[in-house]
């Protein structure tokens, strides 16, 4: 994975994307013991392995931007900027959440870092995506909109309809597809008469891409690209990047469905190892930074996880609460 | 003040508000220059407020619900069309999924202000899938508010605050009530939402419906004012909220309740408000609540099947008569 | 008679009629070899039937419902899953407009022997998007038939009863009784649709409901005879049709109804239920009935708040006494 | 309009062609007649100006084959060998309608003549085309499913989805879009970023063709080659049809939106005269012959038109018929 930096990106995001990686890494991994302690109701689609999309993605992004997430959200959102305590706290069910224990793990969302929402349904936030772009455009705040969505959710019908849409009114939308080869248990080419999702986007006419969706940089670069597009009127781009799932699809899943080698494959290519490789060889991190920005965020992953855990419950009557907004008298 | 048709009053309240609020914008099928709507409600309003902010979709529904949802939570203020309510079948995930729950599910940092606009009901031998009314569905969904419009004066005022309310509404039109008039201010005016209307009072049976159904069950009482029958004839305007005081107040003093609807009878609103009635005002129902709807089945093309499948005044007469 | 889990009996229905017709075929999201379904009601029919029999599909809801309507019309008896009842939102032109008014629209040229399979329901504290009990929708949608098995008994019947009809049937199964354990016959029998099963015999008070409710009802039922009040417990297990004659029975030697579902209030079948009961029982109702619901909110995902939205034992027990 | 037909078309298939084009032009002229004389309840979508396609399309399948048909399927089921008078008995809402009144325009099917229905929701009938296929395929019948739809149909959820499921399943399916440049009052180029809508089909791997929708040869002759695709398990096969509408979009739609030299241009290539001058080019019929079938398709159509002025309207209580159908004890 000899992977060069571009001269275009300097040192200081190659230690951004570094971070944001690693701080998904971490969190997910904290996420993953929790659960295993029973701290974390329900069922959980973690992120790791993908870290690299969402740490690539966001980092082309600015606080004003927005970011439409999935039902396997937390690395998106932490990745956006997300508070880590009160997302961990949402995943364990309290009242201090980012949705007071209303969303947990499917729902994770953080409104005021830029993230639009998190959905259970598969592919049901590329309409939410086209709407958010269309009001950007309209509200002339040139602020794009990043879209995540899986290879499953690339069959669903809204993905026609919005890429569609997204093109004709020329939206400034970067459509990212997160390829982890599998829908469930349901391998890609099962579902798919093509090796790549990204073709489909010529038929919309939509520019794409494909990147190693494990190498931050190569998914920073392609959202550079589009991003820069996006803010200058030119419309949609898709991006589509390979990456693949470490564990199961969900809490319960030992993924035996997958092929040993095509596994241990994509295992060895762990994206916070790419992204650290690349930094330190261009310069711009030493083992020793390396560490401690590791350490750093330990920390504070480990705060929130303690915070999470000595938060209250809501008081049952709370889901009584947040139906409907209050109408101004 | 001026006479104008429900088309008319409905294209004045959303033409106000556009003037008021650059935030808001209408999307939908062929709502633009081209055609202004299927039922010309948005006629000329593309011409004066240009194309961005009256927007011809593509034939994508859920996406037109969804775009609506993405932009309302954004700092706009859309007002979507669904051409027919029968294609809100393609729409639910956005609307009762997202639009509805999103405020909730995120513990109320969103807010989703956005009004989904759609028309329901029979009579124009268009058939099954462009006849439908589907209100119950949404009425059972959580988040949205519902208005219900039948006559001009109410949909103007009702649409407009409609689009100033911070959630999600779901306002529902009937294709036979375009072309009926009524008198309507021409200055601005705002109908609270939950506020029935009494358009006739009566003593001996209190009858609660919606749409052109109001329109008939007025005739009805009219009709039997003249046999010495008393009819208290309540619309209520907006299904979520729901005024249960006016209609409970209405049958403490009629002590009988006839409910009429289009809707296909089997879990229609009307047995909604049936149950709420029987709970809340029980000892004071001196018969059983009827209801009038159409009957468990598609709805038919032919000008036989359709009048006989749409609930009519003769129906409605029948069953106040058949409570007294 | 063997004991079995509601998913065991389930699947045997599911592997005898593919045994016993070849037309019969699964299709869904994971139903096949690589995961057997995401509440594993398929697994191992895929390694028994082949991958063409046991289908796995995209995620394209509408498409998997509407293809199913095209194999239902051309000679196949397709069985389509849907994973998670929340996602029928986006299948509801084709099970609503297509499968259930084919027949009608084309005049009785065809007929739909379908069967879509979904889960609803709450407890598993995975939030809004994947715990509601949709069923009232299809209620309110004329043309289709609504099985709501809660035993495994009953789910084995029903679903070769619902495999063999003409007709498309909605199939609804809850989260939370899957693991529930019942005596079920290893010989084939069907259970007639439109039958109600009476878990308990009361005179004081009927409970009507479904799903997990008629579990928990059963269990109020047993704790009440303890304090001396006789409950009578019914589970329709098919809404459509429905077993009216059972309930009226009830309600006229009882006198008395409680009505409980999981089901958000408003508009929730229990609405229906009392409807009809105050319409075909009104003078042998000694009490208002009462409904025993979720409340109007989407379904949260803290166990605090999901334990307070799902009724209860102690809900429904109260609800019982405050009638008597 | 010089298209010479190829060698492996005859000439009996040319009158065929002709036939067909014919028969549902003057089949939908008697019906802007009747609705004009008011005798027909309800709206109306015209084929007129779209015959070649359904003619070109049909004449190429065999009876057990399907169509599947939109709102605009007049065309499609008399050149499916739909029996006319009960065609328009069912236009009439008479109880002699081939769905005994219950459907009318949007819904006019004659199933046993391989329609399987003509549906009043826009791309809606392309899942149940991908069911019928896999039917045939599941049953080993050979049959093929040809599906209609318009441009606007193209942009719905749906389309995506079920050429998807086509083409991973390598069914039995031609779908044929007939792009007649506007939705509604919609022109394509307001809705569509590209000028075909045959790319989107590359995003599948469906091979694709776009042809003259005024030509009914041109429409056949694509036709027979995805049939034979079809039928020996090749999979599926998109064909854009490009054609016009002669009239508005329904009954009382002026069509004014349309440019004049754009509907000059379109409404001067007549499919019904661009096929009529290849078959007597080709020496497949002459002049004589050609009159002589308009005289025979007008004397039926006539009779069709008489035979529903003539019958009964439903009695109302047909209203509750055909909900459910009787199970077997
Ligand atoms: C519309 C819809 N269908 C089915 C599901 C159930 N489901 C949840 S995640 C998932 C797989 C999604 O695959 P993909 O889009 O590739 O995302 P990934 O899980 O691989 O990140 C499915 C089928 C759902 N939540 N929504
Ligand atoms: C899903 C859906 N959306 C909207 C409509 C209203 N409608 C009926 S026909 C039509 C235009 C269809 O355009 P196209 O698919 O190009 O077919 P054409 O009418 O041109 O033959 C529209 C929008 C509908 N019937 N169904
Ligand atoms: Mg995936
Ligand atoms: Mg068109």
């Amino acid at each position: 994975m000899a992977v060069e930096p571009k001269m275009t990106v300097d040192k200081k995001k190659l230690v951004d994307l570094y971070t944001r990686t690693l701080k998904i890494r971490l969190f997910e991994s904290k996420v993953w013991d929790l659960f295993g302690q029973n701290l974390i109701p329900g069922t959980l689609h973690l992120y790791l392995g993908q870290e690299a999309v969402a740490a690539g993605v966001t980092a082309a992004l600015k606080k004003t931007d927005w970011i439409q997430s999935t039902h396997r959200g937390h690395g998106h959102v932490i990745a956006k900027g997300a508070d880590m305590k009160r997302a961990m706290a949402e995943l364990l069910g309290k009242r201090t959440g980012s949705c007071k224990g209303k969303g947990g793990s499917m729902h994770i969302t953080q409104f005021d870092v830029g993230v639009l929402g998190a959905t259970g349904v598969v592919a049901s936030g590329l309409p939410i995506a086209v709407g958010a772009a269309l009001s950007c455009k309209m509200r002339g705040t040139k602020d794009v909109v990043a879209c995540f969505f899986g290879d499953g959710a690339s069959n669903n019908g809204t993905f026609g309809e919005s890429l569609n849409m997204s093109a004709i009114w020329k939206l400034p939308v970067i459509w990212v597809v997160e390829n982890n080869l599998y829908a469930m248990g349901t391998p890609i080419a099962w579902t798919c008469p093509s090796e790549n999702i990204a073709q489909r986007a010529d038929g919309y006419c939509i520019p794409n891409k494909i990147v190693d969706g494990n190498n931050a940089l190569e998914v920073y670069e392609a959202t550079v690209e589009a991003v820069e597009r996006a803010r200058n009127g030119g419309g949609p781009t898709l991006i589509e990047c390979k990456t693949y799932r470490m564990k199961g699809h969900s809490r319960f899943d030992p993924a035996k469905y997958r092929p040993k080698e095509e596994a241990e494959y994509w295992l060895s290519r762990d994206p916070v190892e790419i992204i650290r490789k690349i930094a330190i060889e261009a310069g711009a991190l030493t083992e020793k930074e390396a560490d401690k920005i590791r350490k750093k965020l330990e920390k504070e992953v480990e705060e929130a996880a303690k915070f999470a855990i000595e938060s209250e419950y809501p008081a049952p009557e709370e889901a009584l609460e947040d139906v409907f907004m209050e109408v101004d008298a | 003040m001026p006479v104008m048709t429900y088309r008319e009053a409905l294209r004045q309240g959303l033409r106000e508000e556009m003037l008021r609020d650059e935030r808001v914008f209408i999307m939908g099928e062929d709502v633009g220059k081209n055609w202004g709507g299927a039922f010309k409600v948005t006629k000329g309003l593309a011409e004066e407020f240009g194309d961005e902010r009256v927007r011809d979709t593509p034939i994508s529904e859920n996406t037109i619900a969804g775009a609506a949802v993405g932009a309302a939570i954004t700092g706009m203020r859309p007002v979507a069309e669904i051409m027919f309510g029968d294609l809100i079948t393609l729409a639910m995930d956005q609307v009762c999924n997202q639009a509805a729950k999103m405020r909730y599910m995120f513990g109320g940092q969103t807010s989703v202000p956005l009004v989904i606009r759609t028309v329901f009901g029979g009579g124009k031998n268009i058939a099954s899938h462009h006849s439908q009314s589907l209100e119950a569905w949404f009425m059972h969904t959580p988040g949205l508010k519902i208005a219900v419009p039948a006559f001009a004066y109410d949909v103007k005022g009702l649409i407009k605050t409609a689009i100033r309310d911070p959630n999600p509404v779901m306002f529902f039109e009937h294709k036979l009530v375009y072309d009926k008039k009524e008198e309507v201010p021409d200055e601005e005016y705002l109908i609270p939402f939950g506020e029935a209307r009494v358009h006739r009072e009566g003593d001996d049976v209190t009858v609660w419906g919606t749409f052109l159904m109001v329109h008939k069950a007025i005739a009805v009482a009219d009709q039997l004012a003249k046999e010495g029958i008393s009819v208290e004839v309540i619309d209520p305007r907006t299904l979520v909220p729901l005024d249960k005081k006016t209609l409970l107040e209405s049958v403490k003093k009629t002590g009988r309740l006839v409910l009429v609807t289009e809707e296909t009878k089997t879990g229609a609103t009307t047995a909604e408000i049936a149950a709420i009635v029987q709970e809340e005002a029980f000892d004071w129902l001196d018969a059983p609540i009827v209801r009038v709807n159409a009957p468990d089945t598609p709805v038919p093309f032919s000008p036989t099947l359709e009048q006989f499948f749409i609930p009519d005044e003769k129906r409605i007469a029948k069953a106040v008569k058949s409570i007294l």
